[in-house]
């Protein structure tokens, strides 16, 4: 018999449509582990919705929660939609999924707007460094210098997602790598609890067109490289914090969000500080320098205030407000009739 | 040259009285505030009974250019703009020359006496004032002094026509919310200057003004703030924007009221939300999110924001996503005029966006239209599940139109919408729910919102091709039937649009079909047809795209049907020829777009003529 | 259920040979090499003599969902898709069961031994083969079984129905670059697969082929690539575009030649350049600029992408610059099936961007043709100064296509351009130049180009309101004036674009208009309106909008017209309906859109039945 | 009689159409530091091009330099129009103006990409952290909490032209301020010179709408508030360079560009480095945490390949290659023909 969790669903009701995209695709992976961090987080489908743009990345929302709205928009266009949609119903957690193609090019203004207005939701990269529904054209994010079999050598330098995030002053970033399927379900249960917007820029290979060994894209590559800033762990606001065993102080932080879960970070560099932006910029310049992939939370800020603050919206959801509450009454008209400049 | 009291060799001693029935237009540079001494005299003319209208003609610049007021005073209730001029005041040394030929021969201009005509005609009255000299006096700081000149003319203009100095203080503390320093410091000046014209011009033209009774009941007010407040009473709960000329007063006008009548009763918060977004293409996404997750929702914005939008509404057109979009037209193609106005936009919004589609238009005529179809386009946009394109334009959106006190909306209504407990009902009833299922036989399925936490409720929704229960498909004939049960929907949902309006008129063997913000100018041209050229006509005006009946009735009944509207090609007669090419060739398009609103003179010649 | 050997209860014995005259589908899995084999078998036929024509109906999805492809083979040349198949193969698990649903009774299903029918048609003649076992015993390694066993249906079929096993390696080697190893591997199955054949199956159907002499001298290729090819003999200078399913290929294959047909002869440098923008928004502004600035410019897109270049195409539209756009649609509205076929985007082509434009459209009808507007696309933009809109469609331009070989380019033509030398010579001839003027009474001004260094040769492009010397105007006459001579621009322009194709019959009453990738079916419906409905018709093909005057004529000679097309809403009726109001009811429309090709019997039912 | 320069053309020559920016506006300085740098550099009006998006900023450069060619294209489209005008003519100067809306917002993407690609010309950001055309709303670079009229207060955090430019390995990132005509017109003559983008981010105050001393975007604010990295100098190439009195060495740095031409650098903070990429942000950083407004030339790789190597095209104008050069040779065709499959 299949475990349930503790509002007694099993894994089976997170599934969606079988999934159509390539055996081996890292997307597939990623999936795999949104789910599992619902599951383990008893989070019920129904409190979900999906969003997504246009790709095998945007695609993939198909292929789990069917028993959660969603909606698969516009290519590029991922981060207004979940904005507006958002807006109407504060209760609901959000899934963006989005490919590099659909952030770092045709999206990359809506990217940084809605970091701007930091809306709840986790934003997902999935990022292969190639267009993978149009067959394998580079992306923004592609390595420069990378030879691909039909588009020749990419001459431009890469966009790091995670960069960009920090730039325009994302309050959680982190990088990780559908390989490591540990990492991403943790970063992905601590990005849910996030107060506002939550980028996970996930290295996922496109099996099919950019998975050679030596883009960093491929699994070869990230599995080889990948260097984790910390052993990530994450207690949701219901449980009691357990450290771990055998660990000198100092080298574990934890962080406390807006809704009382924490993140606990076994760090492997006792002097990185989550919480500093500029250190994070520096952390992901080096890597660069030292060639590796640097996966984990990089930065995070779990107090800023988000768009329902912004907003000023009420608690309860907007789209549920009955009619009457969303009209002014017939002596408000007459206000306004008799301030106007009448005869 | 400097004229010190009024000169004029015109022979206007001899005229008789023109009473309540004359243009004026007022040269000034723009940022110089002279938009409060504009607003004045309309608003005093109004206060005085008197029919009016006025109209902004401003460049696309911030400070420092020529702008143009046009104030009409007519007893009749004639509206429109008119190509002449009676009555001109320049404020501008850069286009005073160009004022001066403005005036029609036998009318009058009056000009600043720091501004320095070439030359000066001799078939018109002529006056200056000392507008500097006068600002000077009246103890205004410096910095005003520019703006306060500006009051001058409204002194001088209340002295030569006979404008209620009551009427204009009203006026002025209306403007200033009361407050009465403001009101009174300007108001000072305009009485001077009435003092300083009683004392030194001798009024030697024919044109004044009288109280009458033809404006009681009435108000004064731009079709942006009307529709902007027609949305806040239609329960609008999201609006996304981004700023445009001549669109953006729409956003900043409920902006400005979502504290004054959009605060919950229950919580104190907000019942809107308002984003400024960072293009049109997050506008409009962020607007498709919202309708669909079940809130009423719009963006405003003008033609290059429409533009813009054009990949997003053929998601909403497919996807069958409520979501209103607000045009307020300007003159293109492209950036074109941006501060002039135009009905432009007619046959690029029915197709817009990649494959078959077919758009619902409404057409405000008026500022009591732009409130109305404010609520009522939400009502639509909801009903059919579908983008509906509110068309103003800059003439009805940015200038003061008279119009009733603003009714109260009918009810809201959310369309086919099911919560947990329909779907509950459905399932004990044993039936079925699939989100594009045509239950109705009317070609509008029942959806479900984000947020309904009702088992299958959930559903999924994409711009690629799905079947009726929202699933993905490539199947042909699946394709065939969701785009055709569309397009019934189109069809059968035109009953939910405005009706057209029909005014007829014994004997008329000719058809006008016109819409929007023309409606002044076919009224006027009428008259004139009827009056002037024995030309009885019937009129239809069209407020909704697709077409109701009517408008086919309408064709079939006159052997001859002029389209007359704002724009190069004649789009709505476009629109009408391939609609009904049975009667196409009753139809004469009579089209023009210069950037201005349509004269009752422009017409009439259209008319005669064709 | 597993069939060693053919069984069939059908009725094929005694049934008379079928030569050269039915259609094979092929069922498949994407993502598994198909195309070779499919291509293979395509190029076989053709190679043969005889004529084909090859469709591919894939999924938008990269590997492991259904993929059919079909190959018509049709002696009298007829190449459009039919909806029925007389052979049907199945290398697919997922659709077996609907893949024998597909044969038409009497018909062949040809699969493969590992798949399992739930059930199996009695009035149809049925093979199995041995894929797997076929492929592994190949020698293949593992990992390109999948790809191998593919090559078993080709054996198969080339013993089936007598498709010459030369003919085969020609074209696998044609496939494999001349690579000698990949050829004979492939080759190597296809030759065991049909000796298994031979041995094992009885043949109990009526189809073969017999070599013929019909393709002498002609080609195959997709229509993109011709496309592509034209472009580059056309003098293309610039591309910018963004991937987009059909399009990519247009770019992609233009990428692949320029190093090959573009390297300046005199420096070895690249004489195109190249841009993949980050979105479509910038590629159209990226082609806009560079058209501007003097070089012959293109972009290639689909539908989505053309909705997002609205806002540039106005700007393109009003401020006069040459630029191509290359629309290989799809089916629509919204993201809607990206890998089927439409003729979809007419009307909002022709209306698109706000305010009043009226584009060029030009329609290929056959690759020959694709590459002659790929080129001639160019000249017009330039000679018009214009946005030029080349639409292609999923159709022609990702699947395979018979045509002669390509004719090298009339001369290139660029248009009304001033270089320093031209400007010299007008200075000398005291004229003066303004960029918008009309010198030559046909709406076309001339323009210079960025870099030309002669004095006054710089002007200042905007696409808001600008006078005939490209100075900045708000003038109400002058946007009149020069919105009216784009018009004119337009009208007189005509004679610049490929005139239609006309094609009577004696006796015809009926005229038939149709364009683009629908020109098989139609040729094909009127061969059986004559034959099996004693109808004769006359054709006309359009080939460009606005429209010639051979369109109007065409409707005034024939009482009745239908316009056949790929779309939902009859688009091109609409059009013609509304520049013919005149000869509105003449015009039948006849449209559907599903997402595959048309096939002559769905013309001929809507023709017979109207 | 006036001033000449070395190709004997007047400050007139350089002019454009009367301004009709308001009295005051940034802007109006800034157009006045391009003529001035030009007319120093004794470059011809011919051999420069202007392109702009939509905006006051971007309506400016009709103001300027009537000779030259122009385009004045659409809202946020500048950086794409201008690469494909570009290309087209490679011996010709690009300037690019822009504002923090037509850039920062509706244009962000175009702004990224046309980094990416290292387009020559100078690219100018006139902010002034409010929409000027469209009377004054906030834009994506208002400071947090403005207050603004009609407006009411800004919720969002800003975004950095000159941290953006960085975050995506722009060549050349500059701030400088339309009340510092100096640096800005040294600014503009090192960016002319520059081998690819050259990203100048001015802070160009709104006198009209945005111009109150609390905002950042105002004259008294900026002036009260610049802190310089550097006074800079610029040598063309043909000069001798003079590196000025009584400096200390280790004060002075200088940069020598493609063509020649030489920046000169005398540091307010030695250890600067303005080729130090990191170093920059970490600059900005620090300048936002001590509440300055940092000017000067943050970072420069003035070596980095342009899209013309990108591109591999001729020196000579592409525009002007005769038509023969244009088009591959019947035989080609031929080949072509012969290359597909025929029967
Ligand atoms: C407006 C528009 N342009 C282009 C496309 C074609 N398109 C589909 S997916 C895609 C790229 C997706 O790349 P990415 O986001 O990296 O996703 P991946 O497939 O690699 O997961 C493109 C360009 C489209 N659907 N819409
Ligand atoms: C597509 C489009 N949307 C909106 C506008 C309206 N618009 C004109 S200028 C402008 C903002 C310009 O702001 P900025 O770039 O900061 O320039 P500034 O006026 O402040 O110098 C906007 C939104 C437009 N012209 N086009
Ligand atoms: S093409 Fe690449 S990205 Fe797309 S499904 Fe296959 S492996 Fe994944
Ligand atoms: S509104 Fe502001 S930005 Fe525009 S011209 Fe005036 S001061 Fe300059
Ligand atoms: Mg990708
Ligand atoms: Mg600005």
């Amino acid at each position: 018999m299949a475990r349930t969790n503790a509002i007694g669903l099993t894994k089976a009701d997170y599934k969606g449509a079988p999934t159509t995209l390539c055996q081996g695709c890292g997307h597939n992976s990623i999936l795999s582990q949104i789910i599992a961090s619902l599951f383990e987080m008893n989070v019920r489908p129904e409190d979900v919705v999906k969003f997504s743009g246009i790709g095998c990345s945007s695609k993939a929302p198909t292929y789990m929660l069917s028993r959660s709205f969603g909606f698969n928009g516009l290519h590029g266009r991922m981060p207004a939609l979940a904005t507006g949609a958002l807006v109407a119903d504060r209760t609901i957690k959000g899934i963006g999924m989005s490919g590099d193609g659909d952030t770092a090019s045709i999206g990359m203004g809506h990217f940084k707007h809605v970091i701007r207005r930091n809306v709840p939701f986790v934003y997902i990269v999935a990022n292969n460094g190639v267009y993978g529904l149009t067959k394998g054209q580079f992306s923004a994010t592609a390595d420069q210098g990378l030879y691909l079999k039909r588009q020749g050598e990419n001459p431009y330098m890469p966009i790091d997602i995670c960069m960009e995030a920090l730039a325009s002053n994302a309050t959680f970033v982190a990088r990780t790598f559908a390989g490591d399927p540990k990492q991403v379900k943790t970063l992905l249960k601590a990005a849910f609890h996030h107060k506002g917007l939550a980028v996970i820029d996930i290295i996922s290979p496109c099996v099919t067109f950019n998975n050679r060994p030596e883009s960093r894209y491929s699994y070869e590559w990230a599995k080889d490289h990948e260097a984790a800033l910390h052993q990530i762990d994450f207690v949701p606001p219901e449980e009691e914090i357990w450290l771990g065993e055998g660990l000198e102080p100092g080298e574990v932080r934890d962080i406390r969000l807006h809704d009382g879960s924490t993140i606990i970070l076994k760090q492997v560099d006792e002097d990185y500080d989550p919480t500093d932006r500029f250190g994070a910029i520096k952390a992901i310049e080096e890597s660069y320098a030292q060639n590796v992939l640097l996966t984990g939370l990089l930065y995070i800020d779990p107090e800023a205030p988000n768009i329902y603050d912004i907003l000023d919206l009420p608690d309860e959801p907007l789209n549920r407000l009955p009619t009457d509450r969303l009209r002014p009454s017939a002596e408000a008209l007459e206000a306004i009739n008799a301030g106007l400049f009448h005869a | 040259m400097t004229v010190e009291t009024a000169s004029s060799s015109a022979p206007t001693a001899a005229r008789p009285a023109v009473v309540n029935d004359f243009s004026i237009t007022v040269g000034t540079i723009n940022g110089t505030g002279s938009q409060t001494s504009n607003l004045t005299l309309l608003r005093a003319l109004f206060k005085m009974g008197i029919p009016v209208s006025g109209k902004n003609l401003f460049p696309s610049n911030i400070q420092g250019m020529p702008t143009w007021y046009t104030i009409r005073v007519n007893k009749d209730g004639f509206i429109a703009r008119r190509d002449e001029h009676e009555i001109v005041v320049s404020m501008n040394p850069a286009t005073v020359d160009d004022d001066l030929a403005e005036v029609l021969p036998g009318g009058v201009f009056i000009y600043a006496d720091h501004l320095r005509p070439r030359a000066m005609r001799d078939d018109v009255t002529v006056y200056t004032m000392p507008a500097r000299k006068l600002a000077k006096e009246s103890g205004a700081p410096p910095k005003l002094r520019d703006y306060v000149a500006n009051m001058v003319y409204v002194g001088v203009l209340a002295h030569l026509l006979g404008i209620d100095l009551d009427a204009i203080r009203e006026a002025l503390s209306y403007h200033f919310h009361g407050k009465a320093k403001a009101t009174e410091l300007n108001f000072g000046v305009v009485q001077k200057a009435a003092a300083w014209a009683a004392e030194n011009l001798t009024k030697q033209d024919p044109y004044r003004v009288e109280p009458m009774n033809a404006t009681r009941g009435m108000i004064l007010a731009d079709g942006n703030s009307a529709l902007a407040w027609g949305a806040l009473f239609g329960g609008l709960q999201f609006l996304s924007w981004y700023p445009i000329t001549p669109a953006s007063s729409v956003a900043e006008t409920i902006n400005e009221y979502i504290p004054k009548l959009r605060k919950d009763p229950v919580t104190g918060k907000n019942t809107v939300a308002s984003i400024q977004a960072e293009d049109e293409l997050a506008a409009i996404n962020m607007a498709i999110g919202a309708g669909w997750a079940g809130l009423r929702a719009m963006t405003s914005t003008s033609g290059p924001g429409i533009s813009l939008m054009t990949e997003a509404v053929g998601l909403a057109y497919y996807a069958e996503v409520p979501v209103v979009l607000v045009n307020v037209q300007r003159t293109g193609p492209s950036t074109g005029l941006p501060t002039r106005t135009q009905q432009g936009d007619i046959t690029f919004t029915y197709f817009l966006s990649h494959g078959d589609t077919e758009h619902i238009m409404l057409f405000p005529g008026n500022i009591n239209e732009a409130f109305e179809f404010g609520w009522r386009a939400l009502n639509i946009a909801e009903r059919l599940q579908a983008p509906v394109f509110l068309m103003s334009d800059l003439d009805l959106g940015m200038n003061h139109w008279m119009g009733r006190p603003f009714e109260y909306p009918e009810e809201i209504d959310r369309g086919k919408v099911l919560w947990e407990d329909d779907l509950k009902r459905l399932a004990e009833e044993g039936r079925r729910w699939c989100r594009y299922e045509d239950v109705d036989g009317d070609g509008v399925p029942y959806r479900t919102v984000m947020g309904n936490r009702y088992p299958g409720a959930a559903y999924f929704t994409r711009g690629t091709g799905h079947d009726e229960c929202a699933r993905y498909s490539e199947d042909p004939e699946v394709w065939v039937r969701v785009n055709q049960r569309i397009k019934k929907k189109y069809h059968d949902g035109r009953k939910y649009l405005p009706q057209p309006v029909v005014d007829t008129m014994d004997g008329a063997q000719v058809g006008i079909i016109a819409y929007g913000s023309t409606d002044p100018a076919i009224v006027e041209a009428r008259h004139y047809l009827l009056h002037d050229h024995d030309m009885p006509t019937d009129y239809l005006r069209i407020r909704a795209v697709p077409f109701h009946d009517q408008v086919r009735d309408f064709l079939a009944a006159h052997a001859k049907v002029y389209v007359v509207e704002a724009n190069r090609d004649g789009q709505m007669a476009q629109l009408l020829r391939m609609t009904y090419p049975e009667l196409a060739t009753r139809i004469v398009s009579h089209s023009r777009s210069d950037g201005l609103p349509l004269t009752a003179e422009w017409v009439v010649a259209g008319i005669q003529e064709a």
